[in-house]
């Protein structure tokens, strides 16, 4: 955990030298157990800043909200800082306009998990240095292992640190094992293709087309979105399977070679629609056939945007 | 070939390889290897029982490889002498044609090439040509598409004697074609592969289509072609006669031929210029007219016989238009397509020119050459004082030099053509070039720089090639620097480095160094001996910190007068842009180090005296006291 | 041999403009024209060949009318066939540009975009073959002055990738290709329709 | 669905050399095939895939040109990343690999397409109908070929 401390220092201190015009981060939420995104701008607002691992939401997703000559700074994990680093590829801020205070992540915990296991309405929980968790619950207090509360998507991190932060608050972590996102794939390929589509079918079928995915994902910044194109009707707009088909296998497809597998789609889901192993399917291929992981730097263009001759491709004949 | 073979004069070598010529005109020795047939002349007498009782087979050159032969054959049905011969390449060692031979026993496997020295007065090299291979050219599928064949293909497809005999077949199924295309240019006129046109490539097709028209007359035959060239007496009206008998003409290179894969139809699509039009026509047969190249092992000979090759590779004459005929070495003339491509009418008036050339060696006792030949002064020879040098003996490009340790170099006056590289480099100044001695040179540039040489362009001009060029930017009227002097030499391996040390010293203002571009030189590499020594001259003026523009180093053809007014006209500007006091001071600086690399000039023979009477002459004319 | 040529004439701007040098090299085989596909498949009047020879005349009437300026593609499968090595898309290009400097536009449909959803992401930037594109600052109605993707009449050759490679349809390729007309025949070809609309 | 599978075929407008193939694409595909031509392999946004595949075809094929033959450049080599990803991304939930299928044709090839379609078609026929993405929902007037 970093040192809340440092950080709200950090925050105060770019506020007001000026460096900044307002700092992105997280304040107490209405409920428990759900910080929620906070938009500092005065030092003294930076008290309410607060940190931990239920801090849900992928705060890149507000970069493009403010206009480019907005000085922001922002609270940054790994994910976050890749998010913002292929922003900043796209042109949506100008990297010059950031001001990126980046903490190493330990993970973010599925509140979900908590009262699965808990079983019944948690008041709070505190992060114990052993890799537990305490919780309060209404019934008295239970400790959980950490491991198990882990959401999904930060398991199988792989850059748990932030990248091109202008300064890092607490201790860099060891970078995650890739094996772990690609034996996930593996796993779920190996099925039959029945099998397949039968998870997918199941998972889509829940969908009642809210868009939470959508406003959580920092890289959905479209002003219009495909399946609120008219001409052509990209895709059905309704409940119909074929439109939440549709618009799962396309949004997922949007994000090939931008998504930075932050899990925040899946987070924000109300309907609890396991859409990670779609984008982590697009996340996987593009680490294996073109090497490539979004985000580690602000300047490689993902694989769609550049062309070459020597594809291996199956199609070449 | 048998007409020739049957002359008693006449000795006709086949199977037999040149491989090494040494002498000169009237004196050659020439090392022929005999390759052997494994077959005896003296007891073979042309059964053919051999050929039946062989086992091999292997695709037929003769035939254009459409047609099988056995490794015991007849190459054709010309051959000379007309005996068996056994591919060694593709025999088994059976030995089932030592049985079929039997009593005869003309078959012997221990036979082996021969070689044998000849003393031949003069030669004439009649190699001819080779065909460019379309594989390269992958629109046009030659080597894919089984239907599309090459002109050498079809000319045995169509003879009579040919594998079919004469039956026009398509190889893919064997069916008689009726709509036959022709594709000229293949490979000639094309910067990709051979940039010169082969001549006599539109006439052939015309004879083929003709041909083929004649023999089946219901056949469509089209001509695809960029421009038909019908430059000879009587070649138009057969062109004329071609459209007439219905042969269509469209002008127009296709750019892609595409065959169907079920039936091997071939369809062409060209634009027709004429119409504008792109147009795909379908054919059951496609004609390549192939490029003429020169034969592969070109350059091999080119060494053997030490001629030189003009660029695409064919064997270059002595002049293109004056003596056509001869070699640049005396003794050896070219017949035919090995000098450049050539139809049947102009091989044949080239091989008997050849043979008057030759004959005139052959009935004479004395052969005459130009006076311009180097001499070797023994006494000043370093190599006669024991020292180890023969640097002349490697820059004369017609090894007319011989060198030994220990003896004075010797020039062999009948192989010396007087290019003068061996002036030019050597050293120690021991040998001169008659009628172009250092003498006579250093006078004439002492005369050409008597007055204001700051302001002058000397200019070193070959006497082939740049000299050329000046001559026709004066005819043709292209205006250039009144301020260049031109000094005519050989060639640009005769411009001794001497001679430039010495024009800067007399204070000249810029020099240029002119001669044949890379490959035109008259005297097969004197150019590279010139360029080489030029390259060299270009850094000890740099280091010199000569001024830029100074000296200038430039290869010009006769035909570029253009480029020579150019060229003087660059100097010239660049000449005025250096200010006149700053000429002036760095010709003073040079002119000691200069100096310095001249000390021995004086010792040549003849070139104090010489320079004295230019100076008095110089006197005369302008007054002026003292020169330099 | 200066004084026989002027400058002025448009065989000599075209030999100035890199890619045009080898104009004058062209034996006129027609092997280019062939080879191209523009004009039996699109427009028949399309003639690299001939544009050459309306270049190496100066006639700049005929050449900066002629349609094969704007139909190039330069994909120079040409460049390899010519015999002459003439670099004949640059040729082209050096033809064109003339034509734009002096006022001509393309009669042909190029990429639109879309400037009320475009959100300059840049990707079609990226993407395009022939750099046709570029982000530019500018006042749309409703959104403000922002920056968005712009198409250069001049270089676009209306091949669709940036369409391809836009998430949000903001760049399309009017008329000839038009999306909705393909996806609806599409569609009813293969017996469905839209259940909501 | 009838025995017959439906493909779509969607063509690249240059990847036809000689003009017969594209005669015979344009005025005599099998009725089963639907054309959807368009100006380069690099066009065909994969929202035209899937639009294909959620309303029942069986089979898809994208004929372009070679590597290097591109009329845009790099149109093709483009349109291989993308759409060969998009392939195996709906190969990942229920759509064949098999079924969709790109057809490089060099520009000396002549009467080739009209052999792939038909060893794509015996291809599809083999594998059964599609109806893993098929979600559209059939209309009840029109039908194919509609």
């Amino acid at each position: 955990m970093p040192d809340i401390d440092a950080l709200k220092a950090e925050a105060k201190r770019i506020l007001s030298e000026g460096m900044v015009d307002m700092v992105i981060g997280f304040k107490a939420g209405d409920t428990p157990l759900h910080p929620q995104p906070a938009f500092f701008k005065t030092p003294d607002e930076v008290d309410q800043l607060v940190y931990n691992a239920l801090c849900q939401n992928n705060l890149a997703t507000y970069l493009t909200r403010f206009p480019k000559n907005q000085k922001i700074g922002m609270v940054v994990r790994g994910c976050e800082s890749r998010s913002v680093n292929a922003l900043v590829f796209e042109g949506q801020h100008p990297k010059d306009g950031l001001y990126l205070i980046g903490v190493p992540c330990e993970g973010i915990i599925d509140w979900r998990k908590i009262v699965e296991q808990t079983g019944e309405e948690v008041f709070s929980i505190f992060e114990q240095s052993n890799n537990t968790v305490l919780v309060e619950s209404k019934s008295g207090f239970f400790t959980l292992e950490k491991e198990t509360l882990l959401h999904e998507s930060c398991s199988r991190c792989i850059h748990p640190n932030p990248i091109s932060a202008n300064v890092v608050i607490g201790e860099l972590l060891p970078e995650g094992d890739p094996a772990l996102a690609r034996e996930k794939v593996a796993a779920f390929a190996s099925l039959s293709m029945e099998e397949r589509h039968a998870w997918f079918r199941q998972e889509a079928e829940r969908c009642i087309r809210c868009y939470a995915c959508r406003e959580a994902c920092p890289m959905c910044y479209c002003e219009e979105c495909f399946v609120d194109h008219i001409t052509p009707r990209w895709t059905e707009s309704g409940t119909t399977p074929a439109g939440m088909q549709g618009w799962h296998i396309v949004r997922a497809f949007h994000q090939t070679g931008r998504c930075t597998s932050c899990g925040a789609c899946e987070r924000a889901c109300p309907m609890d629609i396991k859409m990670t192993y779609l984008t982590e399917k697009l996340n996987e291929d593009m680490r294996r056939k073109y090497n490539f992981e979004v985000g580690l730097d602000a300047t490689t263009p993902p694989p769609f945007s550049t062309v070459t001759l020597d594809d291996k491709s199956r199609f070449v004949i | 070939m048998v007409d020739a073979a049957r002359q008693p004069l006449i000795e006709v070598k086949t199977f037999t390889e040149v491989e090494k010529v040494e002498g000169y005109v009237g004196n050659f020795v020439v090392t022929l290897r005999e390759k052997t047939k494994y077959v005896r002349a003296d007891r073979c007498n042309g059964c053919g029982a051999c050929t039946k009782a062989c086992p091999v087979e292997i695709p037929n050159y003769f035939e254009m490889n459409l047609a099988p032969r056995k490794a015991a054959y007849i190459p054709m049905s010309q051959a000379v002498p007309l005996i068996y011969n056994i591919d060694m390449d593709a025999c088994i060692h059976c030995y089932k044609c030592v049985e079929a031979c039997g009593a005869l026993e003309a078959i012997d496997f221990s036979m082996e090439d021969k070689l044998v020295e000849q003393e031949i007065g003069a030669i004439v090299v009649a190699t001819g040509f080779s065909h460019f291979d379309p594989t390269p050219m992958t629109e046009y599928g030659y080597g894919r598409f089984p239907n599309v064949i090459t002109a050498m293909e079809m000319e045995r497809l169509n003879n009579s004697a040919g594998p079919t005999n004469g039956a026009l077949i398509r190889p893919s199924d064997g069916k008689s074609p009726k709509q036959i295309a022709i594709i000229n240019c293949v490979g000639s006129r094309d910067k990709r592969y051979n940039p010169s046109c082969s001549n006599f490539c539109c006439m052939y097709a015309i004879k083929n289509a003709l041909l083929l028209k004649q023999m089946h007359p219901d056949t469509e035959i089209s001509i695809y072609y960029i421009d038909i060239r019908t430059p000879s007496k009587g070649y138009e009206e057969f062109y004329d006669r071609a459209r007439e008998s219905g042969i269509r003409f469209i002008q127009g290179r296709p750019s892609e031929i595409t065959e169907d894969p079920d039936t091997h139809q071939l369809f062409i699509s060209s634009e027709d210029i004429t119409l504008g039009k792109v147009i795909e026509r379908e054919y059951d047969m496609v004609m390549l007219n192939q490029a003429a190249i020169p034969q592969p092992d070109q350059n091999h000979m080119s060494s053997v016989l030490n001629v030189a090759q003009s660029p695409g590779g064919w064997f270059m004459e002595y002049h293109p238009k004056l003596r056509p005929i001869d070699s640049p070495t005396d003794g050896i003339f070219f017949a035919g397509a090995c000098q450049g491509p050539k139809d049947i009418p102009a091989s044949v008036a080239q091989g008997s020119a050849a043979a008057s050339r030759a004959s005139r060696i052959l009935h004479s006792d004395s052969w005459q050459i130009e006076p311009t030949v180097a001499v070797v002064w023994p006494d000043r020879c370093v190599s006669a004082k024991g020292q180890a040098c023969g640097i002349c003996a490697r820059a004369c490009p017609y090894g007319a030099i011989d060198y030994t340790k220990g003896l004075a170099a010797e020039v062999i006056t009948a192989k010396c053509h007087g290019c003068g590289a061996c002036v030019g480099e050597c050293p120690h100044d021991s040998i001169t070039q008659l009628h172009y001695t250092d003498a006579q040179v250093l006078a004439q540039i002492r005369t050409l720089l008597a007055v204001e040489p700051e302001k002058k362009i000397l200019a070193f001009r070959c006497q082939w090639c740049s000299y050329g060029g000046a001559d026709l930017a004066g005819t043709s009227h292209f205006e250039y620097s009144a301020n260049e002097r031109g000094l005519r030499v050989m060639c640009s391996a005769r411009m001794d480095a001497d001679l430039i040390y010495e024009a800067y010293r007399l204070g000249a203002g810029a020099i240029l160094y002119s001669g044949c571009h890379p490959q035109d030189c008259h005297y097969i590499t004197g150019q590279v001996v010139g360029a080489k020594r030029a390259a060299r001259l270009e850094k000890i003026f740099e280091r010199m910190q000569m001024s830029p523009g100074r000296f200038r180093v430039e290869w010009i053809s006769a035909a570029e007068g253009d480029k020579y007014a150019r060229v003087i006209n660059e100097m010239q500007a660049s000449l005025d842009a250096i200010p006149e006091d700053v000429l002036k001071a760095e010709i003073e600086r040079l002119r000691p180090e200069m100096a310095k690399k001249l000390t021995k000039l004086d010792e040549i023979p003849g070139v104090a005296q010489a320079l004295v009477q230019v100076d008095f002459i110089v006197n005369e004319m302008v007054g002026k006291e003292k020169v330099a | 041999m200066s004084g026989f040529t002027d400058s002025n004439a448009l065989s000599e701007r075209v030999k100035a403009i890199p890619g045009g040098d080898m104009l004058m090299m062209c034996y006129s085989c027609g092997t280019c024209t062939s080879k191209c596909m523009i004009q039996t498949k699109l427009e028949s009047s399309y003639n690299p060949r001939r544009l050459i020879r309306e270049a190496v005349f100066n006639m700049d009437d005929a050449a900066f009318a002629d349609k094969t300026i704007w139909l190039c593609t330069a994909c120079d499968l040409c460049y390899p066939a010519c015999p002459q090595k003439i670099h004949i898309s640059g040729v082209i290009n050096a033809v064109k540009a003339l034509a734009v400097e002096s006022g001509k536009k393309t009669p042909y449909q190029v990429a639109k975009v879309d400037e009320l959803t475009c959100v300059a992401c840049g990707l079609c930037v990226k993407i395009c073959p022939y750099e046709a594109i570029s982000l530019v600052e500018k006042r749309v109605a409703f959104r403000g002055t922002i920056p968005v993707a712009s198409v250069d009449q001049g270089k676009c050759m209306a091949c669709g990738m940036c369409t391809a490679a836009c998430r949000s349809t903001s760049i399309r390729l009017a008329e000839d290709y038009n999306d909705a007309e393909l996806i609806d025949t599409l569609l009813s070809w293969l017996g469905t329709e839209r259940v909501s609309s | 669905m009838s025995e017959t599978p439906k493909l779509v075929l969607f063509q690249c407008q240059w990847c036809l050399f000689a003009p017969a193939d594209q005669e015979w694409v344009d005025t005599q595909l099998p009725e089963n095939i639907h054309l959807a031509k368009v100006p380069c392999t690099g066009r065909i946004n994969p929202l035209y895939l899937l639009n294909a595949v959620q309303s029942g075809a069986d089979g898809v094929m994208v004929s372009g040109c070679l590597p290097e033959q591109c009329h845009f450049k790099t149109g093709n080599i483009a349109a291989r990343r993308q759409l060969e990803e998009f392939s195996d991304y709906l190969n990942h939930i229920g759509y064949e690999q098999d079924r969709i299928r790109f057809l490089w044709l060099d520009l000396q090839d002549r009467g080739v397409i009209q052999k792939e379609l038909a060893a794509f078609e015996a291809q599809i026929t083999a594998l059964g109908p599609a109806h893993n993405l098929a979600t559209r929902v059939a209309e009840t007037v029109g039908g194919a070929n509609a």
